[in-house]
């Protein structure tokens, strides 16, 4: 387990220090770029203004605008020379800079990038890895604030992975960036503020293994993304009830740690899938499936969902509040399903 | 882009017109300015969720091309686009309503700054997708064309959209079917913190020009050039010459959104001092007016005062507005 | 009930004839063009060609050329023409020719058709039908064989139509021409030919009610589009070793008919979902959980999900056979549910 | 579009030179002339699963762009696309292998006739999305200026996917960035089944001339024009001065696919007689060889005869071939 909540609870070593989630996220991309001059980023304004979330400010200046690359508002057309660029000997990081654009790239991820290995017989490869955004909550509206992470996860070729802390955000970008597969990096944009605890020597996290960030036996709570803050959150409110809740982090949707989830469940007989996706048709609709038919058996109650609700995302702050989940919505959810109250 | 910016001649002048006229234009760019001044100050303020993207600078051009239009011509707008919106007949009070998230505004609420909308002043939306409303505006005109109706669709873009492919799918489609669609692109020469020459390739006005669209450069700090040029397309497009584009150079004086406060890394406080001293369309247009006898100072005054109090009131107005009841959120998400 | 397997053991009354699904939906298409001049149809090669699939042929001779308008290839551009015509009077409905080319128009359905009205607080309405097909098979390779309806069924603001046989294309076409709501509208290649009976007098089929394609008591099978008619031919060799199963078709995956899926189960106590989309994060996840959490005291097993093999498509026919569930995928997987082997 | 094509003077054509080099395009034309006729056969006799587009009438373009190519230059090729494979230095019997979708094709099946890549002849594939290899080619040119290997590539696309809005995005990332990249734009006047004409508005050539790019129509049945057009621009191109667009006038003599076989409602019998009689890349080119003494009949017929049979051996090769085994199915998803 390699969590804030762990690592706090300990003086942190000399090997280790606090970095924000966006700061991991630019120590994991200097450290590739220092290792591989194949790798490079490309993006609008990702250079000198390091992006409009600044998670990359400075970079430009140690790796130069020939590889921090500013593009034209070009998202199929830049997303499609790196495909290109990935199959010839780059390694390109490509930058989406609000998750809701991933619309405009669709045929180049899911049609090009995501089958050129299959279809060529194994012969050429992607080696490309997408950054983008996710989470609502930014008073940003309907078209920047969505999560669409499923619609990746739904297409065969691509890896999806979505950090939830510091550590995991470093690790994981790293891994993605050395995976010869087109790879989608999620980043709540609300979390790239979030402290915790990075270890100074060099460390990489495998794609597809899940994480216990928290151990219980009553309950499990399946998060991903920001959405694990939330569950660890609830998970704290139901230690005060006498709920012991245990808090598993996917940290990739494809490929997906099935066994970790299944066995936590078989442990606990009760889970909650939370994503900040739309409710419907989404990520939690596949985790529930997979605990479902994995631990049917063991459950007492059916596997709980919670999305974001199932409608464009408002701007005015009363309403988007009310359709994203929160801590508030799993601690119910839980304590019903564990019958207390 | 070498081609010398059009003098509006006097002919030309002549259909610009009347006094009223230009007075109305006049208060439009003053409302528009102190609209997004007052913007600025509720988002420092606190009380504006969310960021807003300033339109300050740039008046002159949502002015002059909507001073051409029927109000019951369409436009489509931009994440810039208080000024748009305004000028097509919006009210302040509701725009404020709406950036405030209140169930007076607009859309309820549920758009904010990025996505006002109205049908009743012809407003298709403002989009938050860079290029996303060419599509809607170049349908709109598609059909007045089929209808019948006399109507014209403007399209407002900023030159970074120059950068999506749909935006050529659809001059291609406006030139074939001859739809009475004009693309309005406003070069403020930065695609948010990027200069446009490292985004833009050739010549921008050989673009339109190459599916046969009439396309021409205007001084958008000039509302007279900007209006004259915008009536005779409008006018053209409405008798069924098909599209037309107008590439009007500007500059935006603020930041690229309002949290954009420090920008010496993309451009220097002289560049902006320069625009701000040297070009502002409101003073060009207020001198001008003097000058040509179609107002005194007095008047020009008079103006900002009733303006000014205007806009008091309709901030007054959006703040004692209250939120949607939070069951709303679950309607119209289907008709 | 509506189905060809219940009309063809009556005697076809006088007021009704065959019609094969495309003839159905040319038939849906010419009846509203002619109840309502504001309805057109936009697309590539939809005018003299008829599609490439020959399904609007002579729609163009009556209707003429401007209202059955051959279009540039340019998905995303005239995908946004049609939404913008369809807030301001018309009733288009888009051709997109192969299933694979909506990931060219995801911004102009799901950032733009889908959020219009709700953005706009209400006001302006978007009365658009968006057909196009899914369905492997063809030996038509990676970026012509998809099933990608999920994607639009994860999206607030649309609504999603899968018929399966001539009776729903027909019915639920009309709904969806005269729905004033985006609605994309997907046919399986495969099906154009299969035949069924369509009654001669008009009639509509409201969206969001699933049908009964077969009544049975010991298994559920839930199935959409052309899996309809492999699940119905399970169903049939479940009869001869004695399991009686039900088939239901949900005909739209948004809205979506819970209550009769859930029902169903409830009765049968067994279920099985089958979906020709990829098999992970996709349609069959979606229904399985409403199936999982709505009938959860009344499974004996849990929900077992068929989808299409989770690989990019391959060309190879014995490859590609390989990729898409077949009645005897169903049939054994039903046959070990119910225990009988 | 009444630019005359541009007519290939001495000078050039000692560019194109030696008569081996002349003797081996047209060996490559016919190579590619008999491979489809065999396509076609393959699908008349039920052997070929799915559909195959036919390059047949259009291989000038192919080959005198490839002619002007190092091996390892990259190309992205088109649903229509087994002529650029071929000519990029494809062997037919690993063609015909994966047309039939057997183990030993150039993507062990799983690609079949819209999907061939090669990494040994700098095929980075064909297409099945009109415009969807836009990207991959200019990403490629991308990598060789980075890796400074001194490689180009060629796009390869019809005019159709002139409709694709991508196309512009990469055209301008392509100038902005001098990536030696050319498009080369296959104008066999139909898109599918609807004339060209009907989908593209104004001038082709002032599309990629807007975004500053070097533009030249060529005729696309003479391969000698072909072959000194591309060469120049190649060279260019290699030498660091960036893209090129080349308009490549030519006709598709069969139909859209192999199962398109009753045309009249699209185009007249006529029309197509005039190109097959009149304008025909490997007679036009035949008879010049023999006119200009590089080759007599005796030659041209025994190159014929070779190829022949070397495309009989292929196809033979392909049948007797197995399918891959059916675990395969899940290989190779990830690498
Ligand atoms: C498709 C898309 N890509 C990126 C963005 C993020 N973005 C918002 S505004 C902007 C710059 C737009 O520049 P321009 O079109 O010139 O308009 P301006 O802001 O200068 O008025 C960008 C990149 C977006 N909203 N949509
Ligand atoms: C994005 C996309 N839209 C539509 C199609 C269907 N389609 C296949 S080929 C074709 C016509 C292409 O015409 P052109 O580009 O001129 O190439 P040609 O067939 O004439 O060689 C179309 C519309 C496709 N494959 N991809
Ligand atoms: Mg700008
Ligand atoms: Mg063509």
């Amino acid at each position: 387990m390699s969590t804030p909540e762990m690592k706090t609870v300990m003086e942190a070593p000399a090997s280790q220090r606090e970095l924000t989630l966006g700061e991991a996220i630019k120590e994991a991309l200097a450290e590739e770029m220092r290792r591989d001059p194949r790798v490079l980023i490309l993006g609008e304004d990702v250079a000198e203004a390091g992006t409009v979330f600044k998670v990359l400010s400075g970079l430009s200046t140690e790796f130069g605008t020939d590889r921090v690359i500013d593009t034209p508002i070009s998202e199929a057309g830049f997303t499609g020379l790196a495909v290109g660029a990935a199959m010839t000997g780059l390694r390109p990081v490509v930058d989406i800079m609000f998750g809701d654009f991933i619309a405009l790239v669709m045929d180049q991820m899911a049609n090009q990038a995501a089958k050129v290995h299959y279809m060529s017989g194994g012969k050429w490869k992607v080696p490309l890895v997408m950054r983008t955004t996710l989470g609502a909550s930014r008073r940003s509206a309907a078209q920047h604030s969505q999560s669409l992470h499923a619609w990746f996860s739904h297409v065969p070729g691509l890896k999806v992975v979505l950090p939830s802390t510091p550590y995991d955000a470093k690790g994981l970008l790293k891994s993605a960036i050395r995976d010869d597969n087109p790879v989608v990096f999620f980043e709540d944009k609300m979390m790239y503020r979030l402290k915790g605890t990075v270890p100074t020597e060099e460390y990489t996290i495998p794609l597809g293994v899940a994480d216990v960030k928290r151990s219980g036996d009553d309950i499990t709570l399946v998060a991903t993304s920001s959405m694990v803050q939330v569950a660890l959150a609830a998970a704290k409110m139901l230690e005060d009830i006498g709920i012991s809740a245990e808090v598993i982090d996917p940290r990739t949707t494809w490929p997906l740690d099935e066994e970790t989830l299944i066995e936590s469940v078989k442990k606990t007989s009760r889970a909650i899938v939370v994503d900040e996706g739309y409710a419907r048709y989404g990520v939690t609709a596949e985790i529930a499936s997979v605990i479902a038919e994995g631990a049917f058996h063991y459950l007492d109650q059916p596997v709980k969902r919670i999305g974001a609700m199932h409608v464009p995302i408002p701007f005015s702050p009363p309403l988007e509040d009310a359709t994203v989940p929160t801590e508030q919505m799993v601690f119910e959810a839980a304590r019903s399903l564990c019958r207390r109250s | 882009m070498a081609k010398k910016t059009k003098k509006t001649s006097e002919p030309e002048l002549s259909t610009a017109g009347k006094s009223d006229h230009l007075l109305q234009m006049y208060r439009q760019m003053l409302a528009i300015r102190f609209f997004e001044e007052r913007v600025n100050d509720l988002y420092t303020r606190a009380i504006m969720p969310g960021l807003a993207h300033l339109y300050i600078g740039e008046e002159a051009i949502a002015v002059g091309i909507c001073s051409a239009l029927r109000s019951d011509d369409y436009i489509t707008s931009t994440h810039r686009g208080h000024g748009h919106c305004l000028a097509k007949g919006a009210s302040p009070d509701r725009m404020f309503a709406e950036l405030l998230g209140k169930e007076a505004g607009y859309c309820r609420g549920k758009g904010g700054s990025m996505h006002i909308a109205d049908p009743a002043t012809g407003n298709l939306g403002a989009n938050a997708i860079v290029g996303g409303s060419a599509g809607i505006a170049t349908g709109a005109a598609f059909s007045a064309k089929r209808l019948g109706n006399g109507r014209v669709a403007v399209c407002f873009f900023g030159e970074g959209a120059l950068g999506q492919g749909v935006l050529y799918e659809t001059m291609n489609l406006a030139q074939l079917w001859k739809l009475p669609v004009i693309y309005v692109c406003e070069n403020n020469t930065y695609n948010e913190y990027t200069h446009y020459s490292e985004t833009t390739a050739g010549d921008v006005l050989a673009r339109p020009r190459a599916f046969g669209i009439f396309a021409e450069r205007v001084d958008g700090q000039d509302v007279r050039a900007v209006y004259v040029a915008a009536k005779s397309v409008v006018d053209k497009a409405r008798n069924g010459d098909g599209p037309a584009f107008l590439l009007c150079d500007t500059y935006r004086y603020r930041g690229h959104h309002v949290g954009d406060v420090s920008r010496e890394y993309y451009r220097s406080k002289q560049e902006e001092q320069k625009w701000v001293s040297e070009r502002d369309p409101i003073k060009f247009f207020g001198d001008w007016l003097i000058a040509e006898k179609h107002a005194d100072t007095a008047q020009l005054q008079k103006i900002s005062a009733e303006v000014a109090s205007n806009i008091d009131a309709a901030v007054q107005f959006a703040m004692a507005a209250p939120f949607p009841e939070t069951r709303e959120v679950q309607q119209d998400v289907y008709a």
